[in-house]
């Protein structure tokens, strides 16, 4: 009962922020809505006993890439004629065919941990992804190569947005 | 964005600046209640993120018509008006006015009275250097040498009641000599002073001036360079910070400086460039221990003798002429320009600030410079906004 | 540690460890100075309960020695700020104050009044708490008394007696002239 | 099933309680929801007391530090009951909120800040038996959830529709996430000391040698004093202490990203900045200097005494390391942000790297030898 009011709980915080971001008016407010997007995924992880992650998710996204968005938001300039129509549009065009090509799964899936057996043991994860993340037979290359393009990327961006301007003095 | 491309050459009066991103323009007002700009001073700042691209500074917001005022009242009423310009150093602006009307009246004053002033105006000197200091920390961050430098400064405050009643604005220095003699025990308080004073120095430095922080917020900001000082008419910790040797005590020689042996501090670039804000509070610093010294100089070779010449009452009526006396305030030449008709009243008079001076060159600094670099920039000018205004 | 001799050549070398070094260093030394005074005793007094003493020549508000003074209005003439005002009515040689003000919103401490004064009757005083609701309540008056004292009532009486008898002597010296040169005639 | 559903789960002390004062047919999650307000009731009204406290010992030790006295007149001794009239007056004073202000953001943002700040408290271990709910992950869940008062700083600041306050936000986001690497990456030597991210696990292992073996003092020193000056160094700068106070610099931004808040809006800023310094401290004294062991307490074991002890012990711990913050805010100025990112990433990430090999291998070396 607990985790299925849980569940309603934070799947109406995703759907409703998500939602919000999507129609809100003011663009940096569609920003802050998206946090209790990422807030509500959160507790689906913690629903689905996958502690570390759901913390990952809050200080990754929540704390990390959400003010990376806000930054690059208020260093844009406004953008005066948009059509937020255009936006729902895409939106929902984007939520259905994910619907469609998820359905099969999603219709199967058990979405908190008490329906499932093999969940409901306490969960250390933080100790089983490190192994994952660090054995040779495992994860170890595609983590360490993403983290190689990462790198790029960043090494890229700096130099693409350094410039030089010439200023007068006033 | 085509316009600020790399390659094209630059223009008179352009430099380049480096930035990571560039963004719309923020105008944003600094002051005219702000707790970095020293009283009633506004700068409108233009700025791209935390990098300023333009400033201007807007005075005026304390504009008291002193100069108009000293075209009304007697020679000695406007005593009182020169306190209050530059209010930290009081007993310098009653030296430079009175200096300016003996001037006038072609007297000089008993060598006892010269030694006296010469010992308020160093004090004063230090009193204003602390709160220079003190301030100068604030701005950056540091709010307890402030305290520190204010607690030095009470004794002097009670040094100068003792001898002339008030604390802040003293009108004590005047034209003819002083209001009083020093009291008795006066000069032993004085020495006391001077001793503790070299003690208590090495607390500012250590615990702000020599500050990992306060270097790197200080060092290499806001230079000025040699010739931009003199162009400008940048005067006093100024100029000197920027490596240009040149005291008015030492090199137009008033009252008895020409008998005092001191240095004149000039900024090197201790830590950074010559002319950056740190070498500015460097001077500042050392002129302290300076006047500390010239002062126990004076102690030592004060005469006994008489404080007022006998000749000057308290009506004045100086002799059809002009003169123009300036002399080396805490901030830089303190100058009044007087003109008389033969009447008590002056036909014309006119003051020049340091801080206003200063001041001016202050917003050309700005532009290039971080948000935070601002309140170090003009801290570093040390502006008493009573002066710039007047 | 500082020393009191200016340094003489420039100390602006930085390194990667030179920059770590100085910054934890002098955060230690002012720590350590910061710490010491923690634990001082505070300079500042408790204002209201505790007061610093003024030194006798303390600008203060004024006190005014009005038996002495003689209305010559050299002080308020003296005063750059025209905060002096005072208006009294003389009868002979005794004076009837109406009132003697100062008015210490414009007053501005400078002791310029008290040197004219050619009975020495101005002083400023110790006193320097001005606080009050409303602004009509800086305009303080110095006279200890109004209009006539007791013994100036007397003293004016008997010189208006004395005048009198002198105006009445003189009459009758007059008149005894003229019964003089009536009889005479 | 996972620890961060405290209540939800049998085995927990206050559910366990709780259970023991209702019929059994009560529904286990209504147990756990009455449980996580009471929790919450606690972490509160000690965070209003810890607050209030706390800038009454601010302002003592600011004025001492300045040779002068600090608040020394309401309710007596020393100003005592300063906190408590300044609380009064914040929490009846107007409550403004500017015409052009953003309603919803202006409002929003100290409820998200203090509530952060109070969520990381969950985890904290005040005594053996005296934590919310004793999580695998720790600090990590501390480090994670404080992050979220960045959003809620950056919401004040652009909700205040003042340019000030955005410049402090917009401060405040630079700062706090690039000082959250070095501050998670500090963490890593005690966390490879215990091999665990859990500050309860950290208090336990820290209880041998009659109350003395704490990280500091451990084979591990060498190791453990720089990465504390380190942590310590990046949680001012998460906390927003001086010397990178940025976000609400004084001098510069007027007050930064709270200029505009006023009454108890502002007090909830003003709550969770003493509260991050405290949940700072707090992870400081668990992982580096004995979380609430001390010498001698072990002999109490078992009496009444030594749970209020062992908690004192930890509040005390902590509050001297509030009090190192609150003295290094009065000792030295303030960095420019570039500085301030210069020192994040030049010098503290860096140095947290160094160490961080150096304690990998110190740590697998110590495995190896003792064959563990």
């Amino acid at each position: 009962m607990g985790e299925v009011l849980a569940f309603w709980f934070f799947a109406a915080l995703t759907i409703g922020c998500a939602l919000l971001a999507l129609l809100h008016r003011n663009v940096v407010n569609s920003a802050f809505a998206l946090l209790g997007t990422l807030l509500g995924l959160a507790g689906f992880y913690v629903l689905l006993a996958a502690d570390f992650l759901a913390m990952t998710q809050v200080l990754i996204y929540a704390g990390g890439i959400l003010v990376l968005i806000l930054f690059g938001l208020m260093l844009t300039p406004p953008v005066t004629n948009e059509r937020r129509f255009g936006r729902i549009l895409v939106a929902v065009a984007v939520v259905g065919l994910g619907a469609v090509a998820f359905w099969e799964k999603a219709r199967g899936a058990v979405w908190h941990a008490a329906a499932r057996e093999e969940l409901a043991a306490p969960a250390g994860t933080v100790r089983e992804i490190g192994l994952e993340f660090l054995r040779r037979d495992s994860w170890l290359l595609p983590f360490e190569l993403a983290s190689v393009v990462l790198l790029a990327g960043l090494v890229g961006a700096v130099y693409i947005a350094r410039r030089r301007f010439p200023r007068e003095d006033v | 964005m085509d316009d600020t491309t790399m390659e094209r050459p630059l223009r008179e009066g352009e430099r380049l600046v480096e930035l990571d991103v560039r963004t719309q323009d923020v105008e944003i007002n600094m002051g005219p209640q702000h707790p970095a700009t020293h009283g009633v001073l506004r700068v409108l700042l233009r700025a791209d993120g935390e990098i300023l691209t333009g400033a201007q500074s807007h005075l005026g917001y304390l504009h008291r018509c002193a100069e108009k005022i000293g075209e009304s009242v007697d020679w000695l009423q406007y005593l009182p008006y020169t306190d209050r310009y530059d209010y930290l150093s009081a007993m310098n602006n009653n030296l430079a006015y009175s200096l300016a009307v003996e001037k006038l009246l072609g007297i000089e004053v008993p060598e006892r009275a010269q030694y006296i002033r010469v010992i308020l105006a160093e004090l004063n000197r230090i009193c204003s250097h602390l709160v220079a200091v003190g301030t100068y920390g604030l701005d950056i961050g540091a709010f307890t040498p402030f305290f520190y430098a204010l607690r030095e400064r009470e004794l002097l405050l009670d040094i100068f009641e003792k001898i002339c009643g008030a604390r802040l604005t003293y009108a004590f220095i005047r034209p003819g000599g002083l209001m009083n003699d020093a009291p008795a025990g006066w000069t032993d308080q004085v020495r006391a002073f001077t001793d503790l004073f070299e003690r208590k120095w090495r607390e500012y430095w250590d615990l702000l001036v020599d500050n990992k922080i306060f270097v790197e917020r200080t060092a290499n900001v806001g230079v000025i360079s040699e010739e931009q000082a003199i162009a400008w008419g940048c005067t006093g910790p100024m100029l000197r910070g920027s490596g240009v040797d040149w005291d008015l005590r030492r090199d137009q020689p008033y009252l008895v400086y020409d008998r005092l042996d001191f240095e004149v501090v000039v900024g090197q670039g201790y830590r950074g460039t010559v002319g950056d804000c740190f070498d500015r509070n460097y001077v500042r610093m050392y002129e302290m221990l300076e006047s500390n010294r010239i002062v126990r100089q004076c102690l030592e070779q004060m005469p006994e003798g008489e404080i007022q010449h006998p000749e000057v009452g308290l009506v004045l009526r100086p002799a059809p002429g002009e003169a123009y006396v300036g002399i080396e305030n805490p901030r830089g030449e303190l100058g009044h320009y007087l003109v008389s008709d033969g009447n008590k009243i002056a036909r014309r008079l006119r003051v020049r600030g340091p801080s206003f001076s200063n001041l001016a060159l202050a917003e050309h600094l700005l532009p290039g410079c971080m948000l935070a670099d601002a309140a170090a920039i003009i801290g570093s000018v040390d502006i008493v906004v009573g002066e710039t205004d007047r | 540690m500082a020393s009191l001799q200016q340094p003489a050549a420039p100390a602006n070398e930085r390194s990667y460890w030179g920059n770590v070094w100085q910054a934890v260093k002098s955060t230690a030394v002012g720590l350590g100075i910061t710490f010491r005074y923690l634990w001082s005793k505070p300079f500042t007094v408790q204002y209201p309960d505790e007061k610093l003493p003024t030194d006798d020549r303390y600008r203060g508000i004024h006190y005014l020695e009005q038996d002495l003074c003689i209305y010559c209005q050299a002080c308020a003439k003296a005063c750059p700020v025209d905060c002096i005002s005072m208006d009294a009515k003389r009868h002979g040689k005794e004076l009837e104050w109406n009132f003697f003000r100062v008015d210490y919103q414009k007053c501005m401490f400078c002791e310029l009044c008290v040197y004219p004064c050619p009975k020495d009757c101005i002083h400023m005083g110790r006193e320097y708490a001005l606080v009050a609701e409303d602004r009509s309540e800086f305009v303080l008056e110095l006279t200890t008394w109004q209009g006539l004292t007791e013994a100036q009532k007397v003293r004016v009486a008997e010189a208006e007696a004395k005048k009198a008898a002198k105006k009445a002597a003189k009459k009758a010296a007059a008149a005894a002239k003229e019964d003089k040169e009536g009889e005479e005639k | 099933m996972s620890a961060l559903l405290p209540f939800a789960a049998a085995g927990n002390g206050l559910t366990d309680w709780l259970a023991g004062l209702f019929p059994a047919g009560v529904p286990f999650w209504i147990l756990g929801l009455l449980g996580a307000v009471i929790a919450f009731a606690l972490i509160m009204v000690f965070v209003s007391v810890l607050a209030m406290f706390s800038t009454w010992l601010e302002r003592k030790v600011a004025g001492h530090i300045q040779v002068r006295y600090g608040p020394m007149r309401v309710g007596g001794w020393h100003g005592w009951a300063q906190a408590i009239a300044d609380g009064v007056k914040l929490l009846i004073k107007e409550d403004i909120v500017l015409a052009d202000a953003d309603r919803a953001l202006f409002k929003i943002a100290p409820c998200l800040v203090l509530g952060a700040a109070l969520a990381a408290f969950v985890a904290l271990p005040f005594g053996p038996n005296a934590i919310v709910a004793d999580l695998d992950l720790g600090v990590f869940f501390i480090l994670a959830v404080s992050s979220v008062t960045t959003l809620g700083v950056i919401m004040a600041g652009w909700g205040s529709n003042n340019k000030w306050s955005l410049y402090g936000a917009m401060r405040e986001a630079a700062q706090v996430a690039s000082y959250e690497i070095p501050l998670g990456l500090s963490l890593m030597m005690p966390v490879m000391y215990y091999g665990s991210l859990s500050l309860h696990r950290a208090g336990e292992m820290q209880a041998d040698w009659f109350g003395l073996h704490w990280y500091v003092f451990s084979d591990s020193f060498w190791l453990a004093i720089p990465s504390f000056i380190l942590f310590f160094t990046a949680a001012l700068a998460e906390t927003k202490r001086s010397p990178f106070d940025l976000p609400e610099s004084e001098s510069e931004l007027v007050a930064g990203f709270h200029t505009e808040y006023s009454g108890i809006r502002f007090s909830f800023f003003f709550m969770e900045e003493y509260a991050a310094m405290y949940l700072m401290s707090a992870v400081g004294t668990a992982f580096w200097f004995g979380a609430w062991n001390f010498p001698g307490l072990e002999l109490l074991a078992g009496s009444a005494l030594y749970a209020p002890l062992a908690v004192t012990v930890f509040v005390v711990k902590s509050m001297i390391l509030v009090f190192v913050m609150m003295w290094v805010r009065w000792t030295v100025p303030r960095i420019r942000i570039d500085q301030v990112m210069t020192m994040g990433y030049k010098y503290l990430t860096p140095l947290c790297l160094i160490l961080v090999f150096l304690a990998s291998v110190w740590e697998w070396a110590k495995a190896a030898l003792t064959g563990a």
